[in-house]
């Protein structure tokens, strides 16, 4: 929910401290709630002290597990680094590292305040109702079709994917590509908590696919996106979403 | 309308079946049974008296607004319930196949497809999107698909041109190699032709 | 209320969602669009004048009776009807930035969030606020998602351009791919981190 309680105890205030998990939507969310807590502009955050206070805040509220509150966190370790680099007074090259961040923290303080708005909106719809009783479809001839190009080219895709195409064995040696497999990896797991190696390979079984998905598979796991199983051993690898992370 | 009959006239509206006088009386703690049958006799006067297309009928123990019967021809012919059906996958992809393989026959719809493509290009047929063009050369003479005029109307498509090239698409479309026809559909018509 | 008046009050009473001055024009093949717009305008006034507890409401580019929603907390007290549950954080953040932005792809919706969208972009996608609108000509072509009929009729809009405008918000909207913000505020903030 938009409108919600917002947590307002204060961090680092000891055993005790209790929030919900789901208070925050999101790594930038909860950026924002700490810039508010301490009063601090956006413009101008104080890296150092921020970063250390997102670190305590996602170990206390067991958000450590999700992969893009730890994404958010290295950011942050990063860019304390980045300030803390000596430099001229007066270097007038100087590029603020924080300027991205900042960027980013406008932006999406901008959609939370469109997402506020359409959660008003939909509230106000919510309280009229439409007629409850919807009279049985009359008998008729079945209308014309509704044919749609959109889902037409999709199914062209479907079947052209599906075709063994010879061109692709001409093609020469090319480089690992370790971000495709991710993202069809990825994309599984969306749709389905769980799936085997063969259906992570995707359709081709090149040597190169089979490294690609091999290394985008030990990535996931590392970065705690999946888990990677085998019921028995020597039996085939299953490969489970973390079901740890957060839902969105 | 008196307060009581707006609310007793929102309820009767937003609820999906008849409602009964005692049900009524919850919408509002003050109000008695006779106050609802007050309420209500005003709502189904008010529809009568200023001719709306809609009145408050009394039916399976409790009361509902609906339509007056007099307009159901009009509606029904408006088809406001009906949404137009769309294609199952299956469907669309025995269409795609045979828009860019035409004149295709059964046998290699099957081969790309993976499954049995009789059932779908009987309705396709029966639709009017596909039609036969022809016989393939090969053993059995099988019949060859196309695309029908239907199927460019459908798309909003002036010809089969606009449809988008192969390498248009993500994955370029294999070069059209014809292969020995209607292999599998080869035993039954061993005798068809010579 | 006229004829037409009427048939059009019955018809917005069967099909119980949003009708357009098209649609409600095929009632009548006599009925000219201005007609159905008078006869609509009277319904409306009618409802209001007569002070009914429903009213005729203007979205998603058609026309709807619905209850009004001072009768709201007596009807769901009484349990003839509930509210649609509410729509999460992550949701309602998708949906501004697939209406603010669309068409955009997953990529941009999850840079701007800071989190994964798959699974909120499919529920979205299943309820029919969002769907597909074409493909990015990036690499990977990936899908670009825009706001679909159901979002309006959801938040009760009449179209996207009821959303509020940039100049409306306290953060203003900024360009689509904004340069990197605040370099030239750096320079004053250079002692700030030491």
């Amino acid at each position: 929910m938009v409108v919600r309680d917002a947590p307002t105890t204060t961090l680092g205030a000891g055993p005790g401290f209790v929030v919900r998990l789901d208070a925050f939507s999101g790594p930038l969310d909860l950026l924002l709630h700490l810039l508010r807590e301490e009063q601090l502009e956006i413009s101008d955050i104080p890296i150092a002290r921020i970063a250390d206070q997102f670190l305590q805040a996602i170990g206390e509220l067991g958000l450590n597990q999700a992969a893009d509150y730890l994404d958010m966190a290295s950011r942050l370790v990063r860019l304390k680094a980045q300030m803390l680099l000596p430099r001229r007074t007066d270097d007038e090259g100087w590029e603020d590292p924080r300027a991205e961040l900042v960027r980013r923290l406008l932006e999406y303080q901008q959609i939370r305040e469109i997402a506020i708005w359409l959660g008003r909106a939909s509230e106000r719809r919510a309280a009229q109702f439409a007629r409850g009783y919807l009279p049985p479809p009359p008998v008729l001839p079945p209308p014309p079709l509704a044919l749609d190009l959109l889902e037409m080219l999709r199914a062209i895709e479907r079947v052209i994917a599906a075709i063994p195409s010879p061109v692709l064995h001409r093609v020469v040696a090319r480089p690992l590509d370790v971000e495709q497999a991710t993202r069809r990896i990825e994309g599984l797991l969306d749709e389905r908590a769980e799936i085997g190696w063969l259906e992570a390979l995707g359709e081709r079984h090149s040597i190169v696919e089979v490294l690609s998905t091999l290394l985008a598979l030990l990535e996931l796991a590392r970065r705690g996106v999946l888990r990677l199983t085998q019921h028995d051993p020597f039996s085939p690898m299953r490969i489970l979403r973390d079901t740890t992370r957060p839902a969105h | 309308m008196t307060p009581l009959a707006r609310l007793i006239e929102a309820a009767l509206f937003s609820a999906a079946r008849p409602l009964t006088v005692e049900e009524l009386g919850a919408l509002d703690p003050d109000a008695t049974t006779a106050d609802v049958r007050v309420a209500l006799e005003q709502v189904r006067e008010h529809y009568d008296f200023e001719q709306h297309g809609i009145e408050l009928v009394e039916l399976a123990g409790g009361h509902q607004i609906l339509t007056r019967a007099v307009h159901a021809a009009a509606i029904e012919r408006a088809q406001f319930s009906v949404r137009a059906p769309k294609l199952t996958a299956a469907a669309l992809e025995t269409l795609a196949v045979i828009a860019y393989r035409q004149p295709v026959g059964r046998a290699e719809i099957e081969e790309i497809r993976g499954v049995s493509a009789g059932g779908v290009l009987r309705s396709l047929q029966e639709r009017g999107l596909i039609e036969v063009v022809g016989r393939s050369e090969a053993l059995g003479r099988p019949l060859l698909y196309g695309t029908a005029a239907a199927f460019l109307e459908l798309l909003g498509l002036r010809d089969l041109a606009d449809l988008p090239r192969a390498d248009e698409l993500t994955i370029a479309l294999r070069p059209h190699h014809p292969e020995p026809e209607g292999a599998d559909d080869a035993a039954a018509y061993v005798e068809a032709e010579s």
